[in-house]
């Protein structure tokens, strides 16, 4: 499949996804991809672990859509997009999206635009653990700015 | 019969994660069903003031005048922060 | 070593240089990387082998003045930046940079300027085969203008 | 002596990767190189003209008036197409 959308609990594999993105097609001059991982501080207190609820069903369609959307911009080979679910500690995978294209400017504007759409428009929340409690994490103005240059 | 979800804080804050409803007669968008809610009281009474509170209708993004209909899935949420 | 630069013959993995690049650090949301592949069309022709040359020694200092540049612009906590040399076939790995830091905006522009720079500035010649027979890949003047954007 | 190296198309068209060379009195920058270099007539008369020349000297970019002095590496090569 040339372009994915999966929404798991486990953890998945750069090198495997990006071998499977590329399945070896020669029109494919560049890959662009990105990796979101748990970080260990966040907003000033330490975070010690983190959990993702999304809205199953609708997780789906709205990545299927971003995809779609990219696809209408630009010209792609594949796409993969892969966001976990469940409880995570720092330093583990969140998401993983990775686009191939004949040419560089496309592959990283694709990526770049799935990313930022994807953290505005798809239904997916984070809960961590600080040393004072458990809080849900503050939607980022900065976020519905990168969305919105795209429009 | 409509179904409603909530996710997330305002899963926690409502103490449900959904419920399947009538549609009463008159109640024809989100902003009827919002109203129809708060008509509970307490944590449901705020609900449509929440900052920011997102909705989607069939999982599909959703806003305040979007029409429902009987057997429609509503759903009601804080600001997505996932990636 | 969280900044790196490599020029070699051999083929890279993906996935273990970008396990290396994070080396488990819990400060990085965000990696941003890119490969660059051998396409079996270029120019309207068909591609079937490409050699790249190289000018070892500047050819190093190149790079590592490249992703220093990068490093005074973005908080970056890392840098991997591998090209290969010598001859290689369609679908081959040709480079590699991958960029880690907090955040998802200052990892993808940093990761982008560091393929702009090396386009332009990275003492590399591709020469490729085709069925008109062999010839020296043009600079093409997209690349200056990509470079240029971000001065 | 100065090192002087080509690469690419250049290698190619002049039959040579580079050469040592003793530094003339009077010529002080890459523009004096490749005045030196054109009396030899054939393509290197022709090398000063080629489309976007490009020149490091001690594995710098440089230009037609960076100076150059003893033990100095001069390369000259097409532009860049790697990546």
């Amino acid at each position: 499949m040339a372009f994915t959308v999966r929404v798991q609990e486990a953890d998945f594999d750069v090198g495997a996804e990006t071998a499977a993105l590329r399945a070896d097609d020669a029109r494919i001059g560049a890959v662009a991809s990105f990796i979101g991982l748990v970080r260990d501080r966040n907003d000033g207190s330490g975070v010690s672990e983190m959990a993702l609820e999304h809205y199953p069903g609708m997780t789906e369609k709205a990545l299927e859509s971003i995809v779609a959307e990219a696809r209408g911009r630009w010209e792609l080979y594949g796409a993969t997009v892969i966001h976990r679910v469940g409880v995570l500690q720092p330093t583990d995978q969140i998401v993983f999206v990775a686009v191939s294209s004949a040419h560089r400017g496309e592959a990283f504007a694709a990526c770049e635009f799935i990313m930022d759409y994807l953290k505005t428009r798809a239904p997916f929340w984070k809960r961590e653990v600080t040393p004072e409690g458990a809080r849900w994490v503050d939607a980022r103005e900065a976020d519905d700015c990168a969305a919105a240059r795209w429009q | 019969m409509i179904k409603i979800l909530y996710f997330a804080s305002l899963r926690e804050k409502l103490g449900t994660a959904g419920e399947d409803l009538e549609l009463p007669a008159g109640v024809a968008d989100v902003g009827g069903v919002l109203a129809m809610l708060a008509e509970r009281g307490g944590e449901w009474a705020t609900l449509a003031s929440v900052r920011n509170l997102k909705c989607a209708v069939n999982q599909e993004m959703a806003r305040s005048n979007t029409p429902v209909k009987d057997a429609d899935e509503i759903a009601f949420f804080p600001p997505v922060t996932g990636g």
